[in-house]
């Protein structure tokens, strides 16, 4: 049962996803949206049916689909196999349902659009391509799903092709995220030698049992990481996902809710015991982690695009993300993983249905009083923002959150040579982000719905669009009810769940840390309710660069077109682009081009100094013959006198030449 | 009777009708094209010949398929002597899956002396077929000359605006390291005359001849500087991109798809095969070669506005991985190397076969004046974003098994060459999305789009080189066994010389 | 007697010498009279009396009557002095002067180591006369000719002929 | 009497000769040329009786003879075309208009 319906999760999607593509201009734009929908759909009926069937009753070991080998070498197979295990259920999951609501909205939002068939084919073919991801139990079946779904971020992002900023987005997502992804080929390809196998289960066995050596493991550990980093848009890959703006709403929000980008906090989740492996790699990870997310939300906090806002703080809760992975609590990564996927779905959603109804503007400054017009939606935001910020106990982000931070205040992390950095640094530094959260998501919140209106808004969300807002709120609101700290409630559902064998060891933790954990959002709230929500803000137009509280938090200037991006545009494409400028000749077809030239050169020098020889020698011969004759004309002038002379020169010269000789 | 004399011979006996009844038709303006369906019935023939071979009973239990041999010049011993491998058939229906297309898509427009070209284009596929089955040398320097000649008159004469100088690229450089072939040929018997004291071009005979080192390593470099010119390996490239962007569609579909291979056949049966330890000392520098070339290929291709070119140069940059994998020392890159040319002849040359027919309706290879083509032909745009995501290695495609099973052999001989070649990657991405997002997905542009898409036939026909691309990077393995060259030392049977004593 | 040979021939080349420089024709007929004189003396010398006596009678004689009876044709003598002076300008006569002693010198240097032998004994008329009309018969003959055609021609050009174009 | 050696009488031939070959390179007029032609063909006469003397032979003589005919001749020759050049109004007797001659 189980087996056949593994193959069919990725199957519907997939045939969804080819037959749109096939049917390219024929099939009516008004059955395509359903048509993937149904797809999708029922890839999430498939994958909530195998979560009852497992769930109910837990195998002992994951289910394996050995499809077809793909390749066979001496030494190494490769096969497209599946395998089903809590983890893998937990992404199949979250993609197919969020996917699925995804989807739903996008078949009323891309009605109008002429090239939805494109759309949903690309939208259903990233679904299948992280399904595939999720569930291969081979590495290098899942680098086809990791490629794959970096070919539809590319499709989607671009998908309004006829503006090139979006296509050159879409190309710097693409080629950022190939940047890792070749790390990534390099790192299977060192495991792969190493080994002799991709096969996940075989490879974690090899890894503990101490087949690989520290060093070469060390070098997987930073190559595969290179990848997640890539794909999750951690530093220094970061500035990608912000450009990836460009697409259409529902393209963003699967790629920052459900796909894509949680992609490479799976891949470490998955290969956790590989990275628990190298102590070094894992707390550079959470550096990085930590690092990321206060970048991120500080650039969250000046940004005026509010799509954009939601990019950098998509990047700013990977940052947790990586920071719990780094911790070694990757249980606690992938919880923060299903809430951010449910309430940043929901908030992109939401988005997108305010930007539709004021006309397709996506400053913020350029909104205000969007409460009264539309309070559907403004409940949905900020039900959206409540879980992003973590509001206590309401939201399910406070949970994940909450886990996130209380574990590593008590985590350490060794720097190597018997140094190590304590948690309590990254713990403080994870609660500042924390606390920037709340401020800059709670300064959307109140600059686009308080105050006074600052433009005109026009029609009404369709039905369809709200039901999944209606879903996801609600799955914002409870998600999180399946994990709590011990201190609320000994609820260890989620964990447990994961991973039955090691459950997370709960130590007692001071009570003051959740305190602190739940003021901070409170605060932050505070805060942007005294700066931008009160009825007598303190900031209320739009930000120019003047000395203030926003000069406090950036350097630059703040326009919303501020790139953070630079660094790595200067590291990665600035020389690609010199590369190119300089690679505009082929070198060696212009050297034998000018040997050629040259050649051709010589030859026609040679035949014009031949032709000019000959000429100058026949033109000379000419003139010597013609002034000869000239003289010897001269000498036939008829005068006798001159004929005498002639004739005793010639007899003087006869005899001279005699009497010499 | 074996099929094998009968599968050279066709094509140019096919040609040589077409010609004739193409020279008889007293109304030249007028299509019927005779010329055309008499190639495609050659074609066709072809086909079903090679199915029968294929579904032959092997005649001897050894990893050779088959066996020709008949005296030609017996003084000198010469034969006329073919044999079949996995490689050689594999590579045989490479070339016929690509011509069929090229004979649907891209020949019936043409309009000059349609029989002549139809005649070149069939005896071009008769030196290839040839070429990948002659195991006497002589016989195999033989059809090398013969696909070249026609090849050149069809740049010459079908090409585009700067087709002179492409065609004369073209010839010099081939004839040039043609006439080193046939001095390492040359060289090979001589020698093995002076050892055993009678005269052979046998192909198993040679490979036994005892050789010194440094011999070895002359003669194996005569034998990899010509086809490392066909290939073509990164000095020597420069032919590449004029002939290609130069040639006509179908004779661009024939070099890049089909006379590349016969540089990487050239290389597996008789640098690998004959010169065993020379071609494993010469592989550092081999390896080097390819890698430079899967790089530059990549980032001049990157650099391109015109589209034929950019595809030539990405041509450069597939088939340094296919030198890397030859060179590699291992099985895994010989078959990595085979899957990558079977690959990229389909991959390739259905973008040619795109170029080409885009070419056809806008009248200009020029990226920057073509754009937007989705919008008025979805379903062609689709079919050149599959190729081109094809060539960009995708994984789940052809291209991307042979790359990964390349770099998974290189890796094991030097993990730095294989990094830089795993960059060659990234910089394929750039020229991919280039390409797609320069003509397909991109703004509209000068250049007035065709209004219609191209007819359904057609695109089933591209669609049929999709499936064969798909079915070589899910299911690579029975292509993997099946194309796997034959030693030449476990040749037996019939197929033995038997003018051994003379 | 060598004074005598000197006088001889010293007078014939001053003799020579004066005809080719002088202005007015008369002047160099006479000059030139007296240098078939001075000639007819080395003659006598060389032992050829016979030789002497047609030299004075026909060159001073009858050729130099010749050349005055042309003179007197002419006419007047005084412009052609003139032209005459104009004509013989240095620049006129200093190549072929030079021409001439080349020449000149070149003969004198090839014949200097002449053999000298004893004197000659004199040839008589009678000797000549035998010579003449024995084996030299035809050398009369053909100076008949000559003097024939000489006639012939002289009698011919200076016809006076009425002008015909 | 005292003989002149036939040597020396060579050597007064040729500056006899010179002289006259001078004469004619000279000079322009035809009647001066006709004289200077004459002094040479002395020279010549000159050089005929010293060899006769020197060889005791009559034969040089004879060619004395012979020379006078030919100067007979060539004076009475050159004299009528000079006389005839003078009719027909060339009064200047220049040698070198000579190359005008018509008809």
């Amino acid at each position: 049962m189980t087996e056949l319906l593994l193959p069919l999760t990725v199957l519907a999607p997939l045939a969804a996803a080819v037959i749109l593509f096939l049917s390219a201009g024929r099939l009516p734009a008004r059955q395509a949206g359903p048509l993937a929908t149904a797809a999708v759909g029922l890839s999430a009926i498939i994958s909530t049916l195998l979560a009852v069937i497992v769930l109910s009753a837990p195998p002992s070991a994951p289910i394996r689909i050995t499809l077809w080998n793909w390749m066979t070498l001496p030494g190494f197979p490769a096969e497209i196999a599946f395998a089903l295990d809590p983890l893998s259920l937990l992404m199949i999951l979250i993609v197919t349902i969020v996917g699925f609501l995804i989807h739903l909205y996008a078949i009323r939002y891309m009605q109008n659009d002429p090239d939805t068939a494109r759309f949903f084919g690309s939208m259903t073919l990233f679904v299948a391509a992280m399904l595939v991801l999720v569930l291969s139990s081979d590495l290098l079946c899942l680098f086809i799903g990791w490629e794959g779904v970096g070919l539809c971020s590319w499709l989607l992002i671009g998908f309004w092709y006829t503006d090139p900023a979006n296509t050159a987005a879409a190309r710097k997502a693409f080629l950022i995220t190939r940047t890792g992804d070749a790390a990534l080929l390099c790192g299977l390809l060192l495991l792969a030698t190493r080994t002799g196998t991709l096969r996940i289960d075989t490879l974690l066995q090899a890894v503990t049992s101490g087949q690989i050596p520290p060093a070469p493991l060390t070098a997987v550990a930073l190559l595969l990481l290179t990848g997640a980093l890539a794909k999750s848009a951690q530093i220094p890959f970061q500035s990608w996902l912000p450009d990836a703006m460009a697409g259409p709403t529902p393209t963003s929000a699967l790629i920052h809710a459900a796909t894509m980008v949680t992609a490479g906090i799976y891949l470490i989740a998955r290969l956790h015991v590989l990275f628990a492996a190298t102590p070094a790699v894992m707390t550079l990870m959470a550096v990085i982690g930590t690092l990321t997310l206060l970048m991120a939300a500080c650039n969250a906090l000046v940004q005026t695009d509010l799509k954009r806002i939601l990019a950098w703080s998509t990047v700013s809760q990977l940052g947790y993300m990586f920071l719990a992975l780094g911790t070694g609590i990757w249980q606690a990564a992938l919880f923060h993983l299903m809430t951010h996927a449910f309430f940043k779905a929901l908030l992109f959603l939401t988005a997108g249905a305010i930007i539709e109804r004021v006309r397709h503007e996506r400053n913020i400054f350029h909104m205000g009083g969007l409460l009264r017009a539309t309070p559907g939606l403004a409940a949905a935001f900020l039900t959206g923002a409540a879980a992003l910020a973590g509001l206590p106990l309401i939201t399910a982000g406070f949970y994940s959150k909450e886990l996130i931070l209380s574990s590593v205040w008590q985590a350490t992390f060794p720097v190597g040579g018997g140094l190590a950095l304590s948690g309590h640094v990254l713990w403080s530094l994870a609660l500042a982000g924390a606390f920037l959260t709340t401020l800059y998501i709670f300064r959307c919140f109140f600059i686009v719905f308080s105050g006074p209106p600052q433009t005109e808004i026009s029609g009404t969300t369709p039905r369809l669009m709200t039901i999944p807002l209606a879903c996801l709120s609600l799955l914002s609101l409870l998600g999180g009810i399946v994990e709590m700290p011990d201190t609320l409630a000994p609820v260890h559902l989620f964990t447990r769940m994961l991973d039955p064998s090691h459950p997370l060891p709960h130590t007692s933790d001071p009570a003051w840390l959740l305190l602190a954990g739940a003021l901070t959002p409170i605060a932050g709230l505070a805060l942007a309710w005294t700066l931008w929500g009160s009825a007598n803000p303190v900031i209320r137009e739009a930000p120019v660069p003047t000395p203030g509280a926003h000069r406090v938090l950036t350097a630059r200037t703040v326009e919303s077109r501020w790139r953070p991006g630079i660094v790595p545009d200067a590291l990665f494409l600035r020389p690609l682009r010199i590369l190119n400028r300089i690679g505009r000749y082929d070198l060696p077809d212009r050297l034998s081009d000018s040997i050629s030239r040259a050649l051709c050169r010589a030859s026609t020098l040679a035949a014009q100094t031949r032709t000019s020889l000959i000429a100058h020698l026949s033109s000379r011969t000419l003139r010597i013959t013609r002034e000869g004759s000239l003289l010897l004309g001269r000498m036939q002038n008829g005068r006798v006198r001159w004929y005498a002379a002639w004739i005793a020169t010639g007899l003087c010269a006869t005899l001279a030449a005699a009497m010499l000789a | 009777m074996t099929p094998l004399p009968a599968l050279v011979l066709l094509p140019v006996l096919g040609g040589a009708i077409a010609w004739l009844a193409d020279r008889s038709r007293t109304r030249p303006e007028q299509p019927p094209p005779v010329a055309w369906l008499i190639t495609l019935i050659t074609l066709i023939l072809e086909t079903a010949l090679l199915l029968a071979e294929t579904f032959r009973q092997s005649p001897d239990p050894g990893p050779w398929l088959d066996h020709f041999s008949r005296p030609w010049i017996p003084p000198l011993g010469i034969d006329v002597r073919l044999d079949m491998d996995g490689l050689s058939l594999s590579l045989l229906w490479l070339t016929l899956i690509l011509s069929l297309p090229c004979v649907l898509l891209a020949t019936r427009q043409i309009r000059t002396r349609p029989g002549l070209f139809h005649f070149l284009f069939l005896a071009t596929i008769s030196g290839v077929t040839g070429t990948f089955l002659a195991t006497d040398l002589f016989l195999f320097f033989f059809f090398w000359e013969l696909m070249l000649v026609p090849m050149f008159v069809l740049i010459l004469i079908w090409g585009h605006e700067d087709r002179h100088r492409a065609a004369m690229k073209f010839f010099l450089f081939t004839q040039g390291s043609g006439l080193l072939l046939l001095l390492s040929i040359l060289g090979l018997a001589i020698t093995h005359f002076r050892e055993t004291g009678f005269l052979t071009f046998n192909y198993f005979t040679l490979a036994a001849t005892p050789l010194s080192p440094a011999l070895s390593m002359v003669l194996m470099l005569g034998f990899f500087i010509p086809f490392a010119v066909k290939l073509p390996v990164i000095p020597v490239h420069v032919w590449l991109p004029d002939a290609h962007t130069q040639a006509p569609t179908a004779a661009s579909v024939l070099l890049a798809g089909i006379l590349l291979k016969t540089g990487g056949y050239g290389m597996i049966r008789f640098n690998i095969m004959l010169f065993p330890e020379a071609a494993a000392h010469f592989a550092p520098v081999a390896l080097s070669l390819g890698v430079a070339g899967i790089l530059y290929g990549a980032w001049m291709s990157c650099q391109q506005n015109d589209i034929k070119r950019l595809i030539a140069y990405s041509s450069i940059s597939h088939l340094g991985f296919v030198l890397t994998g030859i060179f590699s020392g291992s099985q895994a890159g010989m078959q990595g190397a085979i899957i990558q040319m079977l690959a990229h002849g389909l991959s390739t040359g259905a973008l040619f076969l795109i170029a080409g027919s885009l070419q056809d309706r806008m009248h200009t290879r020029d990226m920057t004046r073509i754009g937007g083509l989705w919008a008025t032909m979805p379903r062609l745009s689709g079919a050149g974003v599959f190729f081109a995501v094809a060539s960009l290695g995708m994984p789940g495609l052809g291209n991307f098994a042979g790359e990964f099973l390349v770099l998974f052999a290189t890796w094991r001989v030097s993990p730095p060459l294989a990094i830089l070649a795993a960059t060659g990657l990234v910089l394929a991405a750039i020229y991919a999305l280039k390409l797609v997002n320069g003509i397909f997905l991109a703004p509209a542009a000068p250049a007035p789009s065709p209004t219609k898409d191209v007819p359904t036939p057609q695109i089933a026909i591209l669609g049929s080189l999709m499936i064969f691309l798909v079915i070589l990077g899910l299911y690579p393995r029975p292509f993997i066994a099946a194309s796997a060259p034959s030693p030449p030392s476990v040749v037996t049977g019939k197929g033995e010389p038997n003018h051994a004593h003379p | 007697m060598p004074v005598m040979i000197l006088f001889a021939a010293s007078l014939t080349v001053i003799g020579a010498v004066m005809v080719i420089t002088r202005r007015i024709a008369v002047h160099a007929v006479l000059w030139l009279v007296v240098t078939f004189l001075a000639l007819a003396c080395v003659f006598t010398l060389l032992g050829a009396p016979f030789a002497a006596a047609l030299e004075v009678i026909i060159y001073a004689g009858a050729i130099m009557v010749l050349f005055i009876f042309v003179i007197m044709m002419i006419g007047p003598a005084q412009p052609e002095s003139d032209r005459e002076k104009e004509w013989l300008r240095p620049r006129a006569w200093l190549g072929p002067a030079i021409l001439a002693t080349l020449l000149c010198g070149e003969l004198l240097f090839g014949l200097r180591a002449t053999p000298h032998t004893g004197t000659p004994a004199p040839i008589t008329p009678r000797d000549v006369g035998l010579s003449l009309f024995g084996p030299c018969v035809m050398m009369v003959e053909l100076a008949s000719f000559l003097l024939l055609a000489g006639l012939v021609t002289a009698f011919h050009i200076g016809r006076h002929r009425p002008e015909t174009p | 009497m005292t003989a002149l050696p036939p040597g020396d009488a060579l050597l007064l031939a040729v500056i006899l000769f010179s002289t006259g070959l001078a004469g004619i390179l000279i000079r322009r007029n035809l009647l001066f040329m006709l004289m200077s032609i004459d002094i040479m063909l002395n020279a010549a006469a000159l050089v005929f009786i010293a060899a006769g003397a020197k060889w005791h032979d009559a034969t040089g003589q004879v060619m004395f003879l012979m020379i006078l005919a030919l100067a007979a001749t060539e004076t009475a020759a050159g004299l009528a075309i000079i006389l005839r050049l003078h009719a027909r109004g060339r009064p200047s007797l220049d040698a070198d208009t000579g190359n005008l001659l018509r008809g």
